[in-house]
């Protein structure tokens, strides 16, 4: 171990609480909240999440007195095999400090708002007794996301890697009778979990190249070497980044993995905004930040990722202005944002990347909280309308004729701004922060990544900058058909605000998306030497360029007109009840394309899905069971054992052998037959017999 | 002055031949069984007489377990005749042959 | 003749001739009787050849119990005379030739064929030869087993004649 | 010590007494068979962990020896020679352990001639023990072939439909691969003058293109056990004709006898084949990796699905061993313990649900989890151990084992070749793939079949037969260093050989 180890103390000794007081928390909930009242449930998970927030800060100051200086905290022996030596133990450095704040803040207001969000959504999916499940769950990801981010080497996280991928499986088949088909849910998160493991494969690959390379695991021994190993032998250095990117495009949903996380927005909408947008999905650009010392020392696996992350970013956006899916827009520009940080962490901008991860944690954690409370909204007056329904007519039959009524779909929405004041006015601030108007967070975070873009690599900044000009446009397109505008169905005029406790976290959200930007501000970079305390302890340069008008300009313009252009299809003229959408008009099949998420979906099933199944079945039915099983082992094998036996039963056997038997018997029984008559049963002539016996017997002895 | 060791073998010789041919003339099986215990007793005469002129006890402790065995054979076989007489009322060995092969 | 001869000779004479009667006597009854007196003189052998304790034994067990359960037996079945039989007619004078030739060959060895294990005059007595105390060192010590398998053997028997009979009566109800 | 207070006699025929004891019961007297069997195998694990507390980790040699001469014919001596080491002492606690739990699964399943079973039960544990405590190639072989007949009781009696078929088959292969076994072990004694597996491995000195032979001899006999691809044919149809408690000691057991005779015999014995075959044999156990979780997920008998799995992660366990490396080996040991520990579980699991159903067809169910929440959560849980998930035992071997694949596959390594491991690990994404699909077609979806509705939950006593897997599930998987830590020396002292070799393929 490193010299760090030493400085165990005091404060840090507290570290591996992050992971264990949200244990703590679903064990209680697990054993105990079957008997307790659902706010108690609720609120024993949300105070385990703000503990660990707690925590989360005191180990930030106690880092800040030091100067940032690294600790790691030991905690208990794990694998040692030979020269393989993996241990449980906990880093905490600026970079997992950081992640920390975001996962256990972002994830205690989710953890509020879920609080209010789930015991309605109980009541609509129609399983109460499930509301202690989800926090559960809840409380479950945010120590195995704690696990990934404090962990000492790269297989703990991997632990918390799967970890969490475990608990996005589940929540996202949270309801897992319902979707489509009443398997859709589960499907969706098959799917998530299955997708997921291809990218582990990749890390696992990354692991053992890296254990065969540097003989460890530990960030700090890797790091340390790194530097000699480049020098000797770069490729497989090469090799390490890009299974590693595997992991990542896996996780972070980019190109070509991402398709898992448009499906699990099936989960309910607080594991949306927490699992699938704020957290779990930027572990990937976590990883490739915390693996930054291996990163710069190849700049060709460096163009890759950029390469992915820049294609992911504008691939995404284009899709997500077909979506009429309220929960989907979202989902594929969470996508399309983690590209903007994989790009920029790919570049080597790792502030900017872990900034835009920070500031995009807030803002879109705040605009998928509202979308849920907007659905909520949509599912109240759906319910009144209904039930006004009732009232009316009363033998009517329970709504078969209609397609059932979706609340997501935003053309269904419509004028909500005027019934849903609060969720309107949070919005607004999510949407503008993420279409990257100044002074909001997303400005200055995605300003950033742009600015760097400019200066390292010109493709990708062109991609990104389309990117964010479509950002704009779908958010001010997905703004005035929520809520401004007529509604377009009968729950959207009977829409209700939610209540409290889910408001107010959407109000200290949007405040912090708001502000967010002042982390980092183009002149003090306070989240930049935060950051670069982590950063240079391995002596990577962290090169913080200067505020460049020209790219934040072009980036402002451009979001501006994309919110002009939002307005003049959407605004101008709102949607009517049934309307085809404007730009079908205009773009023609791209428009479709957009839609039908350029039918990647289809295309995966076609090249790997079906195939996959049909191998298997062709192995499982044909080649091991009818050929193998059935035709191999009982044909040939216990056939051509049963032929033989049968050749040598009628032929040898019965020709031959039987032959031989029968006349041994027949001449033994014809012998028998004459030899019996000796025996005559009378005691007295065996008496005599023997006596005779004697008689010759001695006879013989004398005459010898 | 003593008799000698042939005297008493040729005896035992002769009681021995009497007992066989008592076993294979006679009918009743009591009479047979009598005669039986008649070869032992020749039989244990000759042990004796060997005993004396060889000057071991061994012949003596043979005629010991003789005697013993022949009690145990007695005891069985004539339980065997009241059996048999119990079954057919009769002891007579010529009516037995149901070995006849 | 010394004294020994002739209480030989007398003895052999009686013993051969009770056996004779034994065997000749269509009576069981005296058959057993003429057997009873051919044990007592085989337990006078016995004593002339210093054989007290088996000479005692031969006529507690053998002239003593053997017999009187012979006796009993026969009181039992009821001394009733056989019926004549057709069958084995030729038994009784093959039984004859056949005793004749064994007696033959015996005195053929007795006579032609001396060899020293029948012939010579006996050794001197030693003392205490034949005394029970003797007879009892070699029987517990040398023969112990054998005498706890006979003493087993005799359980065996009594368990078998018990098993027997009682059977025999079953089946006969 | 003498041969009956010795704890390796008392802990291989400690089950005898138990039989005993059944001889003079009531065959009418269930409960009180069930009770005596149970107590016999529960006083059997005591004695292993006794064992356990008497074994020296930090030893690499065989230990608690017993060797007292037993069959003498002319110059051979066949030897009772019974001895313990870090190679087999866990797979000796997991048999004793699985044992009690098997029998505490029959409770309510086996109703027919109670007594029988468990006397076969028990007789199978004797065999077991046996082959894991020999130290003498003739004495091993007699406890190898001795667990064939009670296995094939318990099939052939208590088992499906099918059963009897099954039973044959099953029986019929071991016993083929077997002969060719005995072959070589009669070879390896007249040529080498001794029967004796220490001795032998000291002695050396087998020519390489004869170790190549007599390699193949004991492989075909440990490569059906295990069962390797392609001779896996027999596994599906003894798996899904036995009785639960059948299955969970055939996965759980007599499958790690084939990979325990690879570990004890094959590469300490034929060094030099055990190198020269090392990759035919990595081919073939990547091939099973791949190729049993596909078939594995066309199934549609559940209990199907998960004997296909075993093919799979048996893949593992021989493509670890075969790393003839630390990391390999020990995580192919570990791995041995996880799947007798997974697999039985999910065995037990499938069994409990058939109880209840008599049904194992997948279709049969869906949204099992929202009437049995506890029986979903424990399934849950073993699936994940069963896919590897990290936290869960099953994660460690799989990773472990991988690794050492990995460094053997530097070039000039034992397998030379990177893609052994790479290729292996797609096995993890496969094992995703068909562990998901079961339990989505169990425990999710819409609740539709009316049967399903009034499913009971796990009782106590079923959860009671569980419990001790899921702590060790977590317990290997969090802590793993003890179990490691049994194993190492051992381990070591087997892969020396081979480390020059593999060294020198580090870059």
């Amino acid at each position: 171990m490193l010299s760090e180890t030493a400085t165990v103390g005091g404060i840090f000794s507290l570290a591996p609480l992050v992971v264990f007081i949200p244990l703590a928390g679903m064990i209680f909930n697990m054993l105990f909240g079957g008997r307790l009242s659902q706010k108690l449930v609720g609120g024993i998970a949300s105070a385990a999440s703000g503990l660990t927030f707690v925590i989360a800060v005191l180990l930030g100051v106690a880092l800040y007195n030091q100067h940032g200086e690294p600790v790691v905290v030991p905690f208990l022996e794990w694998i040692h095999i030979g020269a393989f030596q993996v241990d449980w133990a906990f880093r905490v450095d600026t970079l997992s400090v950081t992640m920390m704040l975001v996962v256990a803040g972002v994830g205690t207001l989710i953890h509020v708002y879920s609080v209010g969000y789930m015991h309605e959504d109980v009541i609509h999916q129609g399983d109460p007794s499930r509301f202690r499940r989800f926090f559960v769950f809840m409380n479950l990801f945010i120590a195995m996301m704690m696990i990934l981010v404090i962990g000492d080497s790269y297989l703990m996280l991997f632990v918390g890697w799967e970890g969490v991928g475990l608990c996005s499986y589940l929540l996202i088949g949270f309801w897992y009778e319902k979707g489509e088909n009443g398997i859709g849910n589960a499907i969706a998160g098959n799917k998530a979990f299955i997708v997921n493991r291809i990218g582990d494969v990749g890390m696992l690959l990354a692991m053992f190249t890296l254990f065969w390379v540097f003989g460890t695991l530990t960030f700090d021994e890797v790091f340390e070497l790194a530097p000699e190993i480049a020098a000797t032998t770069p490729a497989y250095i090469g090799l390490i980044t890009l299974f590693m990117l595997v992991g990542v495009t896996g996780k972070s949903a980019q190109i070509p993995l991402y398709v898992w996380l448009p499906d699990a927005m099936a989960g309910p909408t607080p594991v949306s905004a927490l699992i699938h947008a704020a957290t779990m999905v930027t572990a990937g650009v976590y990883l490739i930040a915390r693996s930054a010392p291996l990163y710069t020392l190849v700049p060709e696996s460096q163009n890759v990722v950029a390469l992915v992350g820049g294609l992911t970013a504008f691939f995404a956006a284009t899709i997500a202005v077909g979506q009429n899916d309220i929960k989907k827009v979202l989902a594929y520009s969470t996508v399309s944002q983690l590209g903007f940080m994989v790009a920029a962490v790919g570049m080597g901008a790792f502030v900017a990347g872990m900034f835009h991860l920070v500031s995009h944690a807030f803002f879109k954690a705040l605009l998928f909280l509202a979308s849920g409370s907007v659905i909520q909204g949509m599912e109240r007056g759906h319910h009144l309308e209904h039930h006004a329904h009732e009232h009316d007519l009363k033998p009517r039959k329970k709504k078969s004729k209609e397609p059932p009524f979706d609340p997501q779909d935003m053309r269904n929405m419509g004028g909500l701004a005027g019934r849903m004041r609060t969720t309107y006015w949070v919005y607004i601030v999510g949407a503008l922060a993420l279409a990257g108007i100044p002074p909001l967070s997303g400005f200055f975070s995605k300003d950033e990544i742009l600015l760097e873009a400019s200066h390292l690599n010109t493709t990708v900044y062109i991609l990104l900058t389309i990117a964010a000009f479509f950002t704009a446009f779908y958010m001010g397109r997905q703004v005035w058909m929520v809520f401004l505008g007529q509604p377009r169905s009968a729950a959207a005029e009977k829409a209700e605000e939610s209540p409290a406790v889910m408001t107010l976290p959407l109000i200290i959200l949007a405040v912090l998306a708001f502000f967010g930007g002042l982390l980092n501000l183009p002149g003090p970079h306070t989240f930049g030497h935060w950051l670069e305390y982590t950063f240079e302890a391995f002596h990577l340069e962290m090169e913080t360029l200067p505020f460049s008008l020209p790219v934040a300009l072009i980036s402002t313009l451009l979001a501006v007109v994309g919110i002009l252009l939002a307005w003049m299809f959407y605004g101008r003229q709102p949607l009517e009840k049934g309307q085809e959408d404007p730009l079908r008009g205009i773009l023609g099949w791209i428009f479709t394309g957009m839609q039908r998420k350029w039918w990647v979906d289809e295309i995966y099933h076609f090249l790997f899905v079906n195939p996959y199944i049909q191998l298997s079945h062709v192995f499982a039915e044909y080649v091991d069971w009818r050929f193998w099983h059935d035709w191999f082992h009982e044909v040939v094998l216990a056939g051509s054992f049963n032929q033989f036996a049968r050749f040598l039963n009628f032929r040898i056997d019965a020709g031959i052998i039987d032959r031989i038997a029968n006349g041994l018997g027949n001449g033994t029984q014809q012998i028998a037959g004459q030899m019996r008559q000796i025996q005559t049963g009378y005691v007295r002539n065996y008496a005599l017999s023997l006596f005779l016996g004697v008689v010759l017997i001695v006879g013989y002895i004398l005459l010898r | 002055m003593m008799v000698p060791i042939n005297y008493f073998v040729a005896l035992s010789g002769i009681l021995f031949i009497l007992g066989a041919v008592g076993v294979l003339v006679r009918r009743n099986l009591i009479v047979m069984f009598m005669s039986v215990e008649l070869m032992l007793n020749a039989a244990n005469l000759a042990f004796v007489a060997y005993a004396r002129h060889y000057l071991s006890m061994d012949g003596q402790v043979f005629v010991f377990f003789v005697i013993a065995v022949a009690a145990a054979e007695v005891a069985v076989g004539l339980s065997m005749v009241i059996a048999i007489f119990r079954t057919r009322q009769n002891i007579n060995v010529d009516d037995l042959n149901s070995l006849k092969g | 003749m010394s004294l020994d001869l002739f209480l030989f000779f007398s003895l052999a004479v009686i013993s051969v001739a009770s056996a004779l009667a034994m065997i000749l006597n269509r009576n069981a009854i005296y058959s057993a009787l003429f057997l009873v007196l051919n044990f007592l003189t085989i337990a006078l052998f016995y004593l002339i050849l210093s054989g007290p304790f088996i000479a005692l034994a031969q006529v507690t067990v053998y002239a003593g119990a053997i017999m009187v359960l012979f006796l009993f037996v026969i009181m039992l079945i009821g001394p009733h005379r056989l019926a004549y039989s057709e069958a084995n007619r030729w038994q009784r004078p093959a039984a004859m030739v056949l005793g004749l030739a064994l007696l033959a060959e015996a005195v053929y060895i007795l006579i032609f064929r001396p060899t020293p294990a029948i012939s010579g005059e006996q050794p001197a007595l030693v003392e205490n030869f034949g005394a029970p105390k003797v007879l009892a060192d070699v029987l517990f010590n040398q023969y112990a087993l054998a005498v706890e398998v006979i003493g087993v053997l005799l359980l065996v028997a009594m368990v078998g004649v018990i098993v027997m009979v009682k059977n025999a009566g079953k089946r006969q109800t | 010590m003498n041969f009956f207070l010795h704890p390796l006699t008392m802990v291989t025929f400690s089950p005898l007494i138990g039989v005993l004891v059944l001889l003079f019961i009531n065959r009418e007297q269930k409960n009180a068979i069930r009770w005596v069997a149970l107590t016999t195998s529960l006083v059997t694990f005591g004695i292993s962990l006794w064992v356990f507390a008497q074994f020296d980790a930090s030893n690499p040699d065989l230990q608690l020896v017993i060797r007292l001469p037993w069959i003498q014919v002319s110059s051979w001596l066949i030897e009772y020679h019974m001895a313990v080491d870090g190679l087999s002492i866990l797979l000796i606690l997991l048999t004793t352990l699985l044992t009690p739990i098997s029998i505490l699964s029959t409770w309510t399943a086996i109703e027919e001639r109670v007594k029988d079973f468990m006397i076969f039960f028990l007789l199978l544990e004797v065999g077991m023990v046996g082959v894991f405590l020999s130290q003498d190639l003739f004495l091993f072989y007699i406890f190898w072939e001795f667990t064939l007949v009670p296995m094939y009781f318990l099939i052939g009696i208590w088992g499906g439909p099918n059963r009897i078929y099954a039973a044959i088959k099953f029986f019929l292969y071991t016993m083929a691969g077997s002969i060719l076994m005995l072959l070589a072990i009669l070879w390896l004694g007249i040529q080498q003058g001794t029967f004796n597996v220490p001795d032998l491995v000291a002695m050396g000195g087998i020519p390489a293109d004869i170790q190549l032979w007599l390699f193949i001899a004991f492989a075909a006999a440990f490569a059906i056990k295990v069962p390797m691809w392609p001779l896996h044919s027999w596994l599906p149809d003894a798996h899904v004709e036995a009785p639960t408690a059948g299955s969970v000691i055939l996965a759980g057991v007599l499958l790690k006898l084939g990979t325990y005779g690879f570990l004890r015999f094959n590469i300490p014995l034929f060094p030099d084949a055990a190198v020269r075959a090392a990759p035919v044999i990595a081919v073939l156990a990547v091939i099973g990796i791949l190729y049993g979780a596909m078939v594995s997920f066309a199934q549609k008998d559940v209990k199907k699905l998960v004997a296909y799995s075993s093919v799979s992660h048996l893949g593992f366990v021989m493509l670890g061993l075969f790393a003839l490396n630390s990391q390999g080996v020990q995580g192919a040991i570990l791995q041995m313990v996880n799947h007798g520990l997974s697999t039985g579980a999910l065995f037990l699991l499938v069994g409990m649900i058939y109880e209840r159903r008599h049904t194992r067809d997948m279709d049969a169910f869906g949204g099992l989890w929202k009437v049995m929440p506890v029986y979903g959560l424990i399934t849950l849980i073993v699936s994940l151990s069963s896919m590897g998930l990290p936290g869960l035992n099953g994660f460690v071997g799989e990773f472990t084992i991988l690794l050492g694949a990995w460094g053997a596959g530097n070039p000039g390594g034992i397998l030379g070749s990177y893609w052994f491991a790479g290729l292996a690990a797609l096995g993890v994404i496969l094992a995703a793939i068909y562990i998901l699909y079961m339990f989505q077609k169990l425990f999710l979806g819409p609740l539709t079949k009316d049967e399903n509705r009034n499913l009971k939950d796990l009782n106590w006593r079923e959860v009671v037969t569980l419990v001790p897997l899921l702590v060790l599930i977590f317990w290997i998987g969090l802590y793993p260093a003890p179990f490691f830590g049994v194993m190492a020396p051992a381990v070591e002292k087997v892969v020396a050989v081979f480390q020059t070799v593999a060294v020198a393929g580090l870059p």
